[in-house]
């Protein structure tokens, strides 16, 4: 029996446990690509489309594998499906929108490898969320990391003009305002509710 | 006989209008009445939790900078401010060890990493109350009545407690008006709300000496008007629409303006200078932006009170506000292209 | 009474209220000053390229000869400011600091000191080209402060049609007055060399725009103004830079100058109100300039005016005669928002010099304060009369992020005004950077091969 | 680093015992190369379950394994492999051990496993392991490989060790699950939150950065700036 | 990091290579699964198995062992103990005798931080809730967290009333949160000071979850016990 609503699971995916700042997958992404707000507004938005695509594709496997009772080729599945969703997208996009796949294309290949994308396939199960929920999840997670990624770039662009100090300069001073950032995320606890 | 070298500099060789530490120092002159108010509502443990926290925002300040060889970081009061603030905001009997470890937070955390003044991405005493609330939660929401009849003579055992050990409470705790709004459906009569007579963090409680100070920094031209303004304006106006929608669920406007750290939050700590917009329609939808959040916190999130987190969230957005909201530039724009 | 009260003069945003410390000088008449035993004439006192030396060392010359051709379009002659001998064709200190090309001329004590009468030029029978030639030939250049030459303003490029003409009575600086005095004093010559201009620009009308704070000087040439004439005093608000062109332009006809463009993209002149006074002055004679009229003033200065002083005088005689103290500390050509501070005391004023303002130590001291880093309180924001952004564009200049001020953030539009210095908190030295920024941007682009 | 394979299984019975080299190989991966000190790679993990110590632990642990047992037998099948189809391959392995790790996670310890969720799945796409299996497996012996894998993966489990240690001493007031204090002590609850994890990991960078700094004081502040991550 | 790392070829492979090796490794991989898989597999059904068995005890007390049911949307049926992945499945819990000391039910709900897990144990005949067990929770460490640990909040659960009013079809009073100490009702919830928000929603959780099954219970009782 649950009571979760579909705007709950929004909401708990986008901003109470934001998949970035509560459960930390996409870190290297949220890392790595935040220096610049335009590249990371389009890393978010690819993995928003990829997170929809695979989230699909995860359901469809995972219903596939209790109908056929083996639960251990899950992760394997899961993975496999994700990098060649992603490698189709990839060539999809190409095809078809040659500037989408010019904003796009450099950050797809590099979110084969974005936890967040298997994160978002194995919570949705593990949560047991049926179809429209886990696109629901889905959507909410991907717009919570590009939230996430988005506010990051504002504050580390700011920060490129600021006289920090020795010690703190590069990955620490990152990881500090992301723990800010995460505690400025904890007033959404409850909301929702 | 003239002198042989005279001062040269570039123009404009006057300056006008106030200087940094002016500012600074009148901000601290506008909280001093807040302050002496807690210290009167709460008595001696708001006394020794405000020390504690300008002490302990100072000394991280001084030492720090020390460090790093920065000379004189104390002399433009901005860390005074940081300490007063982070003081007001804290529940009166909080344990001075914890008030000491958020002090320490705030400056180290919420200031020097990223440069010391006009570089704090946030504001540093709002990092240093949302660290004490994410490590210590039910210290932190554990509130004491105001105007006990003790308070001048009796230090409150919680205030005392050894540093790293839990506080033991020996005084009646009272609810604050938003958690009784929020949990109970009772509402606080306005009035009280405006002088100050509920319980609440030590310096939030009078919403008429906090508006006073705002308006004496307006006036002096030391605040930018347009946030405070523009957040109230905000709250009161969705809590009014929604409380005549529903006056059963949502609150009316007045107990959403006076009640909790708004007020407290919209005139000392949204309009905190470097973690804020600095175009004048930036600052507006920046307050707006924080408004929105605070009602939705407030009324549909789980806390009582979201001030403090509205107030980070917009200090994370202010960045974009100013990347995307730029005065035109003279002579620039359609009507005025070259033709 | 009230309706005045809420009637607002014409301004443009932003922009800001320093004090004005006119007092001291706008009720002082205009009067002579004696000849400086030795002149100094700089050939480059234009923008524009020096003119060329047209007599020779130790040729007497009579005031108001021609001492030095233009040397092309873009440049103005040079006359003589008295009578007397050229002692010397070299270099000569200038404001900069270095030495630049000039004439020492040494002028005949006890001589009439007459002026040289030439070749009179009519309003009414001359052609535009005639008049622009005439006024090139008189030297004249714009007596506010920028010494660009005047003539060039005046030649409409091919395609574009001025409309209005706006002299320039605004002065927005602290401490000068010598247009108003010139607006109190010279109206005649105003109206005349408004003619004149008319007459060059092609332009429908002409108003003059004079800040609130000089009504006298709006009586005075409303009252003056020939039916004749579509000519109009218009009174704008007290603030600074309300003098700079395009501030004028906004404030009088609410148009703006398009980034990178000219006055003449909106179809307006703007010539300076005591250039149009020289020039209604000089033309009817065929004469060139030789002298200026400059507020002495400054708290180290005893006796404060307003003199017609010699171009070419040195600075020092000047304060010797204008009973400067002894313990100034600061000299300012120019105003104190946008002159410059001076040296050595051995260079000479020029055409362009609108005012000496002198301070002393204990004013002076004022501007060395503790700079703080940036607090975006947003004072410059509000300040910065184009809607810069001066705040960011500090910062990115501490960060010597030069591009990106020009690309993103218009620093080229700057004009320097320094409303956003005079106004921040944690006086950090904004328009200082700016022209650094300007500068290094500039060099850059010379160097980078021509595509 | 390429060691010449003379047959297809070369590196199987090359066993330089005491070799300086191999030694290095492990050395590296605790210090120099640390992959999340000084490389900062494989974050999520690093950050998302070492809210205690045990759970630290096993997550070192796992990933230990895994990434020893891929970069044996990447690199035992380096020969085999064909180029385009590597990576490919090397997921497929990775996953394969991975799952094995969860299953006897699992089998061991169901509340650990529960402690680390998903996050033991995650371990696939930690970003260390088909590192070391491209950058280094893939060119190297057997021995050196697993001597990398060792060594990496210590590195990885100490280092969420000493957050595991630091987020449950001052979070919980207790190591290992075993109470530290007494009762009176007061837990920083923020220490086992998510915020607690970036702070923690941003503190042993600072300190690390210290260290380095000081090391460097003598040299001209250019250099000392690059030596920082 | 490893995209970028595509050498230019020296010889060309042929796909049936390719394929070869892809195939010979996927044996390897699917060995090492499978092994594993067989195992663990015991180990991880009786570890499961336990966990839930100790819960289910503890929400029914004086239980000793249990069955489980599921509900197709018409019935109960038996369901193989060890099958963890079936929907709709409810435990019944046996004493020593084989009497049915009651139901325990799992139910989720959102909470302040996440959704929570818990498992209750109902008593049919009593129509009331005798034991209550957080599953899984990730409430606020110190506050949200003792819906868990705290004695006078699960003194709340020893019974509950749940009961059908008479149409049968809903109860008849709501399971209801109340204020810390206000509890009057034998429905109401008495809150846990300072976790307002957690209480209510373990009361809606409950609310929820026991609107849905007591109905059914009550309607096929038999179907529970027969077996």
């Amino acid at each position: 029996m649950k009571t979760e609503s579909l705007w709950f699971i929004f909401l708990n995916a986008s901003l109470i446990n934001n998949f970035v700042l509560a459960y930390f997958l996409g870190i290297c992404p949220f890392l790595g690509v935040s220096g610049k707000l335009s590249t990371a507004f389009r890393m978010g938005m690819a993995v928003i489309f990829v997170m929809l695509i695979s989230s699909m594709a995860a359901y469809g496997i995972h219903a596939f594998l209790i109908w056929v009772d083996a639960p251990f080729l899950q992760l394997i599945s899961y993975i496999v499906v994700i990098a060649s969703t992603v490698q189709l997208v990839e060539m999809f996009i190409k095809r078809f929108s040659p500037s989408l796949f010019k904003a796009l294309g450099i950050f797809l290949p590099l979110i084969t490898t974005n936890c967040a994308i298997l994160g978002l396939a194995l919570f949705q199960t593990n949560k047991g969320y049926n179809f429209i929920e886990s696109f629901v999840f889905a959507l909410g997670a991907g717009i919570g990391f590009t939230l996430a990624l988005v506010l990051m770039a504002g504050l580390r662009e700011k920060l490129d003009f600021a006289e920090i100090p020795l010690i703190a300069k590069g990955v620490a001073l990152t990881l500090l305002v992301g723990g800010i950032l995460s505690l400025t995320f904890m007033g959404f606890a409850g909301l929702g509710g | 006989m003239f002198k042989k070298t005279l001062h040269i500099g570039t123009s404009p060789h006057i300056i006008g209008g106030s200087s940094t530490d002016q500012i600074m120092r009148n901000v601290v002159f506008a909280l001093l009445p807040v302050a002496a108010f807690a210290v009167y509502t709460f008595g001696l443990s708001a006394l020794l939790l405000l020390i504690t926290a300008l002490a302990s925002c100072l000394l991280t300040e001084y030492f720090l900078n020390r460090w790093i060889d920065k000379s004189s970081p104390l002399s433009d009061w901005s860390v005074t401010i940081t300490g007063l603030l982070y003081g007001l905001t804290l529940p009166p009997h909080l344990p001075l060890w914890m008030v000491f470890v958020g002090g320490v937070i705030a400056v180290a955390l919420g200031k020097f990493i990223f440069g010391g003044l006009g570089y704090n991405v946030f504001n540093p005493a709002l990092v240093g109350r949302a660290f004490i609330q994410a490590a210590f939660p039910v210290a932190i929401t554990t509130w004491m009545a105001p105007f006990l009849p003790d308070r001048f003579s009796h230090i409150p055992g919680s205030t005392l407690t050894l540093p790293f050990l839990k506080p033991v409470y020996d005084i009646t705790s009272g609810a604050t008006p938003l958690s009784l709004m929020k949990f109970e459906h009772h509402t606080t009569d306005t009035y009280n709300l405006l002088m100050g007579m509920t319980s609440g963090s030590t310096g939030e409680t009078s919403a008429l000496l906090i508006l006073l100070g705002g308006l004496y920094l307006i006036a002096r031209k030391m605040m930018n008007w347009r946030i405070p303004v523009a957040l109230l304006g905000t709250v009161y106006l969705i809590s009014t629409v929604l409380h005549w929608s529903n006056p059963d669920i949502y609150p009316g406007g007045l107990f959403m303006l006076f009640s909790g750290g708004l007020m407290l939050g919209a005139v000392f700590m949204a309009t905190d200078m470097v973690a804020s917009p600095i175009t004048p329609l930036g600052a507006t939808v920046y307050g707006i932006i924080i408004g929105i959040m605070i009602y939705v916190i407030r009324v549909w999130g789980g806390l009582p009170e979201g001030v403090m987190y509205a107030i980070l969230f917009g200090n994370a957005v202010s960045p974009h506000i100013d990347n995307f909201i730029r005065p035109r530039v003279y002579g620039t724009g359609k009507q005025w292209s070259k033709s | 009474m009230l309706f005045d009260l809420l009637k607002k003069n014409p301004t443009f945003r932003h922009g800001i209220h320093p004090p004005q410390f006119k007092e001291d000088t706008r009720d002082k008449p205009i009067r002579h000053f004696p000849f400086a035993p030795v002149m100094i004439i700089p050939l480059a006192q234009h923008i524009g390229k020096p003119s060329v030396p047209v007599v020779s060392e130790g040729q007497e010359v009579t005031r108001g000869q021609m001492l030095a051709r233009a040397d092309g379009f873009v440049s103005v002659p040079m006359h003589a400011p008295a009578s007397g001998v050229i002692k010397k064709i070299g270099r000569v200190p200038s404001i900069s600091g270095k030495m630049v090309p000039g004439i020492f001329l040494e002028p005949f004590p006890g001589s009439s000191q007459e002026v040289l009468e030439g070749k009179p030029v009519k309003v009414e029978t001359s052609t535009p080209e005639e008049i622009i030639n005439a006024i090139q030939n008189a030297g004249i250049v714009g007596l506010g402060g920028a010494a660009f030459p005047t003539h060039v303003k005046l030649k409409i490029p091919e395609g574009k049609h001025a409309d209005t003409l706006i002299i320039n009575g605004a002065e927005c600086e602290p401490y000068l007055t010598t247009d108003h005095r010139v607006m109190l004093e010279q109206a005649p010559d105003i109206i005349q060399g408004v003619r004149y201009l008319l007459k060059a620009t092609g332009a429908a009308r002409a108003i003059i725009g004079i800040e609130s704070n000089k009504p006298d000087a709006a009586e005075n040439l409303r009252n003056h103004l020939p039916p004749d004439l579509p000519l109009s005093v218009q009174v704008v608000e007290v603030k600074y830079p309300q003098g700079a062109e395009k501030m004028l332009i906004t404030a009088i006809l609410g148009r703006e100058v398009p980034s990178g463009g000219l006055p003449i993209d909106v179809h307006t002149v703007v010539v300076n109100v005591a250039t149009t006074a020289e020039i209604g002055r000089l033309l009817p004679h065929g004469r060139g300039i030789q002298e200026r009229v400059i507020t002495i003033t400054g708290p180290g200065i005893k006796k404060k005016g307003n003199y017609w002083i010699p171009i070419g005088t040195p600075l020092r005689y000047i304060l010797e005669q204008a009973g400067a103290e002894e313990d100034i500390d600061r000299v300012f050509m120019g105003g104190p928002m946008m002159g410059t501070a001076v040296s050595s005391l051995d260079i000479p004023i020029t055409k362009g010099t609108s005012g000496i303002v002198a301070f002393r130590e204990e004013e002076a001291r004022k501007k060395d304060v503790k700079i703080y880093p940036c607090i975006h309180c947003g004072a410059c924001v509000d300040a910065c009369p184009l809607f810069l952004n001066p705040s960011k564009l500090g910062i990115l200049a501490k960060f010597k992020d030069y591009h990106t001020m020009a690309s993103d953030y218009n620093l080229m539009d700057c004009f320097e005004c320094g409303s956003c210095t005079y106004v921040c908190p944690s006086h950090i030295p904004l328009v200082q950077y700016f022209r650094i920024s300007k500068l290094v941007l500039r060099n850059e682009k010379a160097k980078a091969p021509h595509v | 680093m390429e060691s010449k394979p003379k047959g297809k299984l070369a590196g199987f019975f090359h066993f330089p015992q005491g070799d300086g080299l191999s030694t290095d190989e492990f050395i590296k991966g605790l210090w120099r190369e640390n992959p999340v000190l000084v490389q900062v790679l494989g974050m999520c993990p690093t950050l998302a379950v070492t809210n205690s110590a045990i759970n630290a632990m096993a997550m070192g642990l796992a990933t230990l394994f895994v990434l020893v047992m891929s970069n044996i037998l990447v690199s035992s099948l380096r020969n085999v492999i064909p180029k385009q189809v590597r990576i490919a391959t090397y997921i497929l392995i990775i996953a394969t051990f991975v799952t094995v790790a969860d299953y006897v996670i699992q089998a061991i310890s169901l509340d650990v496993h529960k402690a680390l969720g998903a996050f033991i799945p995650l371990i696939v796409v930690n970003c260390i392991i088909l590192g070391r299996a491209e950058a280094f497996a893939s060119k190297n012996g057997v021995w050196a490989s697993f001597m990398d894998g060792l060594g990496m993966g210590v590195g990885f489990t100490y280092a969420l060790l000493l957050l595991g240690f630091i987020r449950e001493i001052l979070g919980s007031g207790s190591l290992f699950g075993i109470s530290l204090f007494a009762d009176s002590f007061q837990d920083w609850v923020i220490m086992i939150l998510p915020s607690g994890g970036f702070f923690a990991l941003a503190g042993w960078l600072l300190l690390f950065n210290g260290l380095k700094l000081r090391k460097k004081q003598a040299q001209p502040e250019q250099t000392r700036e690059e030596v920082l991550i | 990091m490893t995209v970028d790392t595509i050498q230019p070829e020296k010889k060309e492979v042929g796909s049936f290579k390719m394929f070869q090796a892809m195939v010979g490794i996927g044996i390897i991989c699917a060995l090492a699964i499978v092994v594993t898989y067989q195992t663990t597999l015991p180990v991880i059904t009786k570890n499961k198995a336990e966990a839930l068995e100790k819960a289910i005890y503890k929400v029914l007390p004086g239980a000793q062992t249990r069955k489980n049911f599921q509900w197709d949307g018409q019935k109960f049926s038996e369901a193989d103990p060890s099958d963890h992945s079936l929907k709709d499945v409810i435990y019944t819990g046996l004493d020593a005798n084989g009497a049915m000391v009651g139901i325990a039910i799992e139910a989720r709900g959102q909470g302040f931080q996440d959704a929570i897990q818990v498992l209750y144990g109902f008593d049919p005949e009593k129509q009331a809730i005798i034991g209550f067990y957080v599953l899984d929770s990730r409430e606020t460490p110190g506050l949200g967290d003792k819906i868990v640990s705290d004695a006078a909040f699960q003194e709340n659960f020893k019974a509950l009333t749940a009961r059908l009013d008479e149409s049968g079809k809903k109860l008849e009073h709501d399971i209801q949160t109340v204020k810390h100490g206000t509890k009057s009702k034998p429905w109401e919830i008495d809150a846990i000071t300072g976790a307002t928000i957690s209480s209510k929603a373990v009361g809606n959780i409950l609310n929820h979850s026991a609107q849905y099954w007591a109905p059914i219970i009550k309607a096929h009782i038999d179907e529970l016990r027969t077996h």
